[in-house]
């Protein structure tokens, strides 16, 4: 909309990935600079508010520098040489798909550093979460922002020990195991990803993923596409995270802080899928339409089984814990995405990229709400909570009960809202998918897919019941706090920004989508 | 001579070495094995001189060269080699190699077996 | 002001209603009740206005580009022709009385504003659904009108018949959308873009490849909406909800959009022969099953909401054989008397306090007590059972007639079957139609016994509402010879002579026996004393209905039938009663069909993830593990091991390399 | 006359390039002026000796600089001057700044370490033992044939054993020493068979030539040459730790007092390592198919059971810190050991040996500086347990940081982007061979090794249990410390300064 210069743009995209860098070291120092709060800990929290806001408005100053007329140019790129030997050079820029998750991941963590400077995780010194905090912040950035295969491994890792920490030194029960479980298996993904990055290197001469995809794998053998694709698949599907290898997803957020939960749903898991569409999809096409089929499958049997599971989960004397139910919603949601994927065609990746950020606002809220019910009452597991007829949130805190129906109604895809879109252009690609993939299949799977629709809204629909709903409370039944300012102030904006993509889907796709026919083999070059 | 009687000692002189050092009990007679050792390969070495250097015309005769580098180097180790074994017949009273088991990876929570001594090393 | 710019108000302001409700419903309790009256109210002269200007000739259309998503772009278009502008009409119309009605029947409820809200936000869907050009855009308003109807059916959440209902009607009508969804898509990529206009042009030119899928996928979805026979159990159910609710949403509107969406593609049913046949038996059974279920409830509200089902059959029965001018024409006066009869079933539960036909049978002279319920209720059921006078006779002499014009071979391209089995289940389920209206007439306002309590006068605005939805119930059947076929592209709907014969000779019989079944079983009413009533008799009429709602089940064993021998029903059906109370054990099929199984899924995956997939990770930890012990203990300490696994190791490898070498 | 004799003489008499071979020859004279010294010098005065030694390491380090310009070699047979026995070019002179780098820190180290044990060990033999070891291991790297190989390789290793048995009076280091002894002995003479075979069939010592006569040996003596040159590869095995001659690594470091340990681990390793590559690439390129299997399998073997040696250590058992760092030790082996293994494989071996000297030098700076925090931990808590480092970051927030960035960059992490970096050249190098089976390993072994390291950096930054009374780290240590970090960091900000190596050819 409003034109920068092209060296303002460099900067603040530079700004993007450092900024929050050298926030968590400024925080790390003994004075934190910026607001004095009452005490040291209230100054580190307001600096964490003070660097992630900052970085939030560089995000949106950079969306609106951003030229909306040709999306799927490489724009506010800087290419500096850094490790000749690897090849490997400081290569930022963002188009059409990655900016719209720079914005999301700005927001959430803005959101996030908000809500704890006001309601801090227990946990030992709020020095060290904000630092934490800000490094994850730079990693997502990084991961969004960055144009080498290299590089792109490096965001891919930086996430990880920040993540730990947060959950195994902030998190609830069971949480050093589920930590654990978190970074190894992750980390495991990512290397063997680091592999497949390093064949296609190495076979094609550069670690640039803009050189790469303009010669769209055509400098690489078909055998080298298969390998490549399958490696760094493995990786991207263990972060994504895709049916097989997801068990860690759920221990990971039933043991997160809230705010750990928030960012694990709303930002790690899009690392995954942004690196099917930045990475494998342009690069490594031949390779990619062997495995389309299968990874289709994979994720039409992830979608029912997140529902499925979630089912089980929601039903009465399952001791289901709700954080649970909600990280399996996460697995059924990536299904989807995967799914768009999958279908190698404009509107499935579209739908991919839009469900992609309808899911980090909707279980982003969703996990800010289950976190607040877990301070009100002090417990998520879906039976202590309902206990016979259901917990009434509508009568004793009507807004929360309102917030939580809201969300529940727009993780299961009502149409206006933004859940609706992204899942709906993905059965559209997968109804009509790219032509050489074998149609019958995909067909099965638009089918399967639709039906899970039916069982997302099932299990929503449950949880809401046996949550908001209930016999009309005693009057002797302990008073719930209802919203708090601050709590409205982190989840407005989540709320706001659910229903205008709902409403005007054209804010997304219409980014999207010309830098998706131009990123897809069969596309307009 | 022919080639093979040197070669065929000196193996028959290394595995003596080798079976001394796998067998014995006492470190100074593994010591001794081990220099039996070295000198099978000091034969080795002068017998191939001598064979090359009338097969091949070869003049430097770098393989006597080498053999008194390794004397050198077989007198250097025995000199530290005993000093070792001296040290550990004056801490332990004895130098039977199967005695030495203290830097070994303990099994149990050693917390319990930590030996006086090592106590007492401890808190110094 | 031009049409289009009107026509987009119409649907935007009760969403803009809608949204200042939610948003400040608590903070400004002040005016919520003209926020949720004025839109409407706006809205139907604005649709009125519409309606005129468009006069049946030219639709309107408009349409912008709403997003593009890679293939087929979704855009935001108008295509209102006579049928939308007319089915606007009525659903402003409805939606307005219901808005009014609800001021007083939930005069002190604190959840009025977000229950106002919700039923503006649902006025603006259907509206959207009648108006919009694009299937995607109409997808929206079809999905939110069904997320309106689960929130709003869950009003009473105190109750737990009110909590149930509302998870079941989502999942039974999101269960229709699934296959609808992939219907719009298969008429999408075939025609290249979602508009209705270039759909039908494409169907025209035969480039649908095969219709009998599509037809099928989006009869699914319908049947699901308009609860036509395989998927209509939801909406007994719905009668949980408050009872203008039921009114607006499960009699005139929401349950109307899928009949109004075939009319809108009826080219594309049209275009098979085997999907006219399949509309006319769901028809046919639809109408027939639901009357006898009608015939043996005795909460008032589900007999209303089988008759509805019934209806509706009538409907789909004229679009099987190809009238959608009939069907239109049924569907409008279906909605205003059915309207009517739902408010008014609200005063009686109000003023009687139990929703028990049973108990307000044993109810002397309830009628004094609400006159205006009474007589309008007696004009409703007289059109429900389609008395000549009465609108009911004309719209569904219209959709008969038109079986017959197929019957007699004068239509071509309908298959004649269609026509046949659309007339015979017409007739039959007209006198079965009668036979319930007179029981309900009969049982609620021929009460014998103690006289109903007396609260004093109903609340006025309940009351104006009911007369004027009366008008329409009256008058509307004389516009069938007037201006309403050239809103209907043109077909005569005046009712042909043998089928109104036949039909109001059914009715009468029907009516007649019913009358004299219940002279004889009334007597055994004052034997057998049955019935409760609610506690709180002077509260608002939403808290009597909640508690009328949750009393029915203890009192009188279960929620849709009663153990009473006075009923004339049971005397009409004999065995057949205790099946039709329940609705012929469809429930009791469905859950075992559908809901054990995917329960029997649920517990299998959570034993697969917590016993398989798990295992596979814990048993990856657990090898290092191992290897870690393995490695330790090897650590013996005594150096001649550590020697003799050198030489050991320098042995293996030298081997291992010879043979390498000498192999390779 | 005096000419002709002259001219004779010179043409008998090697001439000698001194300054090429200054750096090892420096440290060796240092040694030897403190080991004179010691007599002359009082007792209260030998932390004297100290500053001279490491002055002396200084010296030599320094030394390098002048040779930078262009390949220089000495000893060179009269006959053909390209023959030579002492060749200073680029692969020598950075495995040297390795070793006198890694000697330097050790000995930083071993100040403090002196003067905490006032008198306990005897000061002039050990700078002594120290400097000759250093010596030797700066010799080895230029040495081209295969007698001046072992000599370097025993002038390391002698005073090695001795360093580690130089306590008196401690049970635990004599007992280290003789394993060590016993050990390396065994894998020497094992080496030297394999050379005479070697010598047996080539003819001669020289690198270069064997690897031009070793290509036409005669049909009878192949079996024979296959054979000794995988005998060959035993001896600098064992110096690397690979896995069937790691058993003394554990019990060595924990009987060896800390800087010994430290400077085993790592000069001991540069030792082993750099002999391989002369051994392998140089002398034997044409036996690629012999020596490459044998240490892809040996490469996979030794990260493996490192990792997992690691793995199993109980944090509250006596000496697990060292004992840890230790199995570490065998398992970074492992990954050095990869791109050697690499090399047989692709078409331009100096590359994939680049990569090894690379991951060396960051190796060398981490484990140096993680050894400089063990050291400093162990003057309060000599039990040297991981448990004691629980909460380090309450009493020293630098150290503990510094320590983390350490073990998180062995692990290969991201706040070690140095680690990472490292790890992805030997990846790159397995990848680039085809090595994919040993790349896949060598995945899994990354996620093993990062249990512990994140394990141990996890325990710094958790709440402290008892007490702890903070006094003054002494300078030495804080100094040893502060290089290796800085290092660490400038590495981690410009990788290019050591993965240069990677890139570019190096004989």
């Amino acid at each position: 909309m409003i034109d920068i210069n092209e060296s303002v743009m460099q900067f603040l995209l530079a700004f993007l990935v450092v900024g929050p860098l050298i926030g968590a070291v400024a925080a790390l120092l003994p004075a934190p600079p910026g607001l004095k709060g009452k005490s040291p800990e209230q100054a580190v929290l307001r600096h964490g508010v003070t660097v992630t806001g900052a970085v939030l408005i560089a995000a949106i100053v950079l969306a609106l520098g951003f030229d909306h007329r040709h999306p799927s140019k490489m724009q506010a790129t800087t290419d500096i040489s850094w490790i000749p030997a690897l090849d490997v050079r400081i290569h930022l820029g963002v188009d059409g798909i990655s900016l719209p998750l720079l914005v999301l991941s700005a927001l959430l963590t803005f959101l996030c550093a908000l809500y704890s400077s006001f309601k801090l995780p227990a946990g030992p010194s709020p020095k060290a979460f904000v630092a934490l905090l800000l490094v994850l912040e730079s990693g997502t950035l990084a991961t969004f922002a960055v144009l080498d295969l290299l590089l792109f491994f490096l965001a891919f890792e930086m996430v990880l020990i920040p993540m730990y920490f947060l959950i195994a030194r902030w998190g609830g029960e069971q949480r050093t195991r589920a930590a654990w479980k978190f970074i190894l298996y992750t980390l495991l993904g990512s290397v063997v990803m680091l592999l497949g990055l390093l064949l296609i290197g190495i076979k094609a001469g550069t670690f640039d993923i803009l050189a790469l995809a303009t010669d769209n794998g055509s400098g690489l053998t078909t055998s080298v596409q298969v390998t490549a694709a399958l490696a760094i698949g493995i990786g991207l599907a263990v972060k994504t995270p895709m049916w097989p290898l997801h068990s860690w997803l759920p221990d990971a957020h039933t043991a997160a802080p809230t705010v750990g939960s928030v960012l694990l749903a709303g930002v790690l898991l899009k690392m995954g899928t942004y690196g099917f569409v930045r990475i494998l999809l342009p690069v490594t096409p031949d390779g990619f339409r062997t495995f389309a089929p299968y990874l289709g499958a994979f994720a039409v049997v992830g979608i029912i089984y997140g529902s499925l599971a979630c089912l089980a989960l929601a039903r009465h004397g399952a001791k289901g814990d709700l954080k649970r139910l909600i990280a399996y919603s996460s697995v059924g949601h990536m299904g989807f995405v995967l799914l768009g994927i999958s279908t190698m065609t404009p509107t499935g990746v579209n739908g991919a990229l839009f469900a992609n950020i309808a899911h980090g606002l909707i279980t982003g809220l969703l996990f800010f709400l289950v976190g607040a019910l877990k301070d009100r009452t002090g417990t998520t597991d879906l039976d202590t909570l309902a206990d016979r007829t259901g917990a009434a949130l509508y009568g004793r805190a009507p807004r929360l009960g309102g917030l939580v129906a809201f969300a529940a109604v727009a993780s299961l895809g009502l149409p206006g809202l933004a859940g609706f879109w992204g899942e709906m252009l993905t059965l559209f690609g997968a109804f009509d998918p790219a032509d050489d993939l074998n149609r019958p299949a995909f067909l099965t799977y638009t089918a399967i897919a639709a039906f899970g629709t039916l069982l997302t809204a099932a299990y929503m629909l449950v949880v809401v019941r046996r949550v908001c709903m209930g016999a009309a409370p005693q009057p002797d039944a302990p008073q719930l706090a209802d919203v708090q300012t601050y709590e409205l102030a982190a989840w407005t904006p989540l709320v706001v920004l659910t229903v205008v993509a709902g409403l005007w889907p054209k804010i997304l796709l219409g980014l999207t989508d010309p830098a998706v026919q131009q990123l897809l083999p069969g596309g307009p070059r | 001579m022919h080639l093979a009687y040197p070669a065929v000692l000196s193996a028959l002189l290394f595995s003596t070495g080798l079976y001394g050092v796998l067998a014995r009990r006492n470190a100074i007679l593994v010591l001794m094995s081990v220099e039996l050792m070295l000198n099978a390969v000091n034969l080795n070495l002068v017998a191939f001189d001598v064979w090359l250097s009338r097969t091949t015309r070869e003049t430097l005769h770098s393989g006597q060269a080498l053999t008194l580098f390794t004397i050198a180097i077989a007198a250097a180790e025995i000199g530290i080699g005993l000093a070792i074994v001296l040290a550990v017949h004056r801490n332990r009273g004895t130098a039977d190699i199967d005695k030495l088991r203290d830097t070994a990876e303990p099994n149990g929570p050693d917390e319990a077996t930590l030996t006086e001594d090592e106590k007492a090393e401890a808190t110094a | 002001m031009t049409t289009t710019t009107l026509a987009v108000l119409v649907p935007l302001l009760p969403f803009l209603g809608a949204a200042a409700g939610l948003l400040l419903g608590r903070t400004a309790p002040g005016f919520v009740r003209p926020l949720a009256v004025l839109p409407p109210l706006t809205a139907l002269v604005l649709a009125v206005v519409v309606a005129v200007r468009q006069g049946g000739d030219r639709a309107v259309d408009a349409a912008t580009e709403l997003t593009p998503t890679g293939s087929v772009p979704v855009e935001l278009a108008l295509h209102i022709d006579g049928f939308a502008a007319l089915v606007a009409v009525l659903v402003a119309l409805v939606a307005t009385c219901v808005q009014i009605y609800s001021t007083g029947y939930l005069r002190d409820d604190p959840r009025y504003p977000s229950y106002a809200a919700l039923v503006s936000l649902f006025t603006s869907a259907m509206l959207l659904v009648v108006y919009s050009g694009d299937l995607m855009v109409l997808l929206v308003g079809w999905e939110i009108m069904g997320i309106c109807s689960y929130f709003l059916v869950g009003h009473y959440w105190e109750t737990p018949e009110a909590r149930a209902a509302s998870l079941k009607a989502f999942l039974v009508t999101k269960l229709g959308d699934v296959p609808f969804l992939i219907g719009l898509f298969a008429l999408a990529t075939d025609a290249g873009s979602f508009r209705i206009t270039k759909i039908l042009g494409t169907v025209a030119s035969g480039g649908l490849d095969h219709p009998t899928l599509v037809a099928l996928l989006l009869l699914a979805g319908v049947a699901g909406k308009s609860a036509q026979f395989p998927l209509h159990t939801w909406l007994p159910d719905a009668m949980a909800g408050p009872t203008p609710v039921s009114a607006l949403i499960h009699a005139a509107t929401m349950v109307a959009a899928g009949v109004y969406f075939i009319a809108r593609l009826l080219p594309v049913f049209a275009a098979s022969s085997a999907a006219l046949v399949v509309l006319a038996v769901m028809a046919a059974v639809t109408m027939a099953g639901s009357a006898l279920a009608a015939l043996a409830q005795d909460d008032i509200k589900r007999v209303l909401a089988y008759s509805t089902i019934g209806q509706l059959g009538y409907m789909t029965g004229a679009l099987a054989v190809g009238d959608r001018g009939a069907a239109v024409f049924h569907l409008l006066t279906h909605g205003a008397f059915k309207a009517l009869l739902f408010l008014a079933a609200g005063v009686i539960i109000h003023a009687s306090g139990t929703n028990s036909l049973a108990a307000m049978s044993r109810m002397g002279n309830l009628r004094a007590r609400i006159p205006d319920a009474y007589w309008t209720m007696t004009v409703a059921l007289l059109a429900l059972a389609a008395i000549p006078p009465f609108s009911g006779f004309f719209s569904k002499e219209s959709a008969l007639g038109a079986a017959e014009h197929v019957v007699t071979g004068h239509a071509e391209g309908i298959p004649g079957a269609a026509g046949w089995i659309v007339l015979v289940a017409g007739l039959v389920s007209a006198l079965l139609t009668a036979a319930y209206a007179t029981r309900l007439w009969v049982l609620a306002f021929r009460g014998r016994g103690a006289d109903a309590p007396d609260h004093g006068r109903q609340p006025i605005a309940m009351t104006a509402v009911l007369w004027v939805l009366a008008v329409p119930s009256l008058a509307l059947g004389g516009l069938a010879y007037g201006r309403l076929p050239d809103w209907f592209d043109g077909h005569d709907l005046t009712p042909t002579l043998t089928t109104s014969v036949l039909g109001t000779g059914m009715a009468l019989v029907g009516g007649l026996v019913t009358y004299g079944a219940w002279r004889q079983t009334t007597a055994l009413a004052a034997r057998v004393p049955l019935g409760a009533v609610a506690a709180h008799p002077d509260a608002d009429g939403g808290l009597v209905e909640a508690e009328a709602i949750a009393t029915h089940t203890p009192a009188y064993g279960d929620m849709a039938g009663a153990p009473d021998p006075a009923d004339p029903g049971r005397l009409l059906l004999g065995p057949l009663h205790r099946h039709a109370a329940v609705g012929f054990h469809l429930d009791a099929l469905y859950t075992t069909l559908f809901v054990r199984p995917v329960q029997a899924g649920a517990t299998l995956v959570r034993f697969l993830d917590r016993e398989v997939v798990d295992t596979y990770v814990r048993g990856a930890g657990a090898v290092p593990r191992l290897l870690g012990s393995a490695v330790r203990r090897a650590q013996t300490g005594n150096v001649q091991t550590y020697v003799s696994a050198l030489l050991a190791g320098t042995v293996v490898l030298v081997v291992a390399v010879l043979l390498v070498a000498a192999g390779a | 006359m005096s000419s002709v004799a002259q001219s004779a003489a010179q043409s008998v008499v090697q001439s000698v390039d001194w300054l090429a071979i200054a750096p090892p020859t420096v440290a060796a004279l240092v040694g030897l002026a403190v080991l004179v010294a010691d007599l002359f010098i009082g007792d209260n005065r030998k932390a004297l000796l100290g500053w001279i030694s490491v002055a002396g390491l200084a010296a030599s380090a320094l030394l390098l600089l002048p040779l930078l310009d262009g390949d220089r070699s000495t000893f060179c047979l009269t006959g053909s001057t390209d023959v030579c026995s002492y060749t200073a070019d680029r692969f020598t002179l950075v495995i040297q700044f390795l070793v006198l780098g890694g000697a330097l820190l050790a000995a930083l180290l071993s100040v403090t370490a002196l003067k905490d044990a006032d008198r306990g060990l005897p000061e002039g033999e050990y700078w002594f033992l120290l400097l000759s070891s250093a010596a030797g291991a700066a010799l080895l790297p230029a040495s081209r044939d295969l007698a001046t190989l072992i000599v370097a390789l025993e002038v390391a290793s002698l005073p090695a054993f001795a360093l580690v048995g130089i306590r008196h009076g401690d049970r635990k280091s004599s007992e280290a020493a003789l394993k060590f002894f016993l050990s390396s002995v065994t894998a020497t003479a094992v080496s030297l068979m394999g050379i005479s075979f070697v010598y047996a069939s080539t003819g001669t010592l020289h690198l270069t030539e064997i690897a031009d006569r070793i290509q036409h040996v005669d049909p009878q003596l192949h079996t024979l040459t296959q054979a000794g040159v995988v005998l060959t590869l035993i001896g600098f095995a064992f110096k690397t730790a690979a896995v069937p001659f790691h058993f003394w690594v554990p019990d060595t470091y924990v009987g060896a007092p800390l800087p010994i340990a430290a400077y085993l681990s790592v000069v001991g390793k540069a030792v082993g390592f750099s002999g391989l590559i002369l051994v392998t690439v140089v002398a034997f390129p044409s036996y690629a198919d012999v020596w490459g299997p044998a240490l892809a399998a040996l490469a996979a073997l030794t990260m493996t059971v490192g990792n997992v040696g690691a793995l199993r250590q109980q944090a509250t058992r006596a000496y697990s810190a060292v004992r840890l760092l230790a199995w570490s030790s065998v398992g970074q082996a492992g990954y050095l050991l990869v791109p050697i293994a690499a090399a047989a494989y692709s078409d331009d071996a100096q590359k994939s040996i680049g990569s090894t000297v690379a991951y060396a030098l960051m190796y060398a700076a981490v484990n140096l500086g993680a050894f400089a925090v063990a050291a400093l931990v162990a003057r309060t808590k000599p039990l040297n347990r991981v448990s004691d480092y629980r909460g380090l970051y309450a009493t020293r927030p630098l150290a503990a940081l510094v320590l983390g960035f350490f073990l998180l960059c062995l692990a290969g992490l991201p706040p070690g982007i140095i680690g990472l970096f490292a790890k992805v050249t030997v990846f790159s190098a397995a990848v680039d061979a085809g090595l994919g089976w040993l790349a896949v390993i060598m995945a899994f072994n990354v996620v093993i090794a990062l249990y512990y390291y994140l394990q141990w950096t996890a325990l710094l930054f958790r709440a402290p249990e008892g007490a702890e009374e903070h006094h003054r780290a002494p300078a030495p240590l804080t100094a040893a410390i502060a290089l290796t970090a800085v290092l660490g960091v400038v590495l981690s900000g410009a990788p290019q300064l050591v993965l240069r190596f990677a890139g570019t050819g190096l004989f």
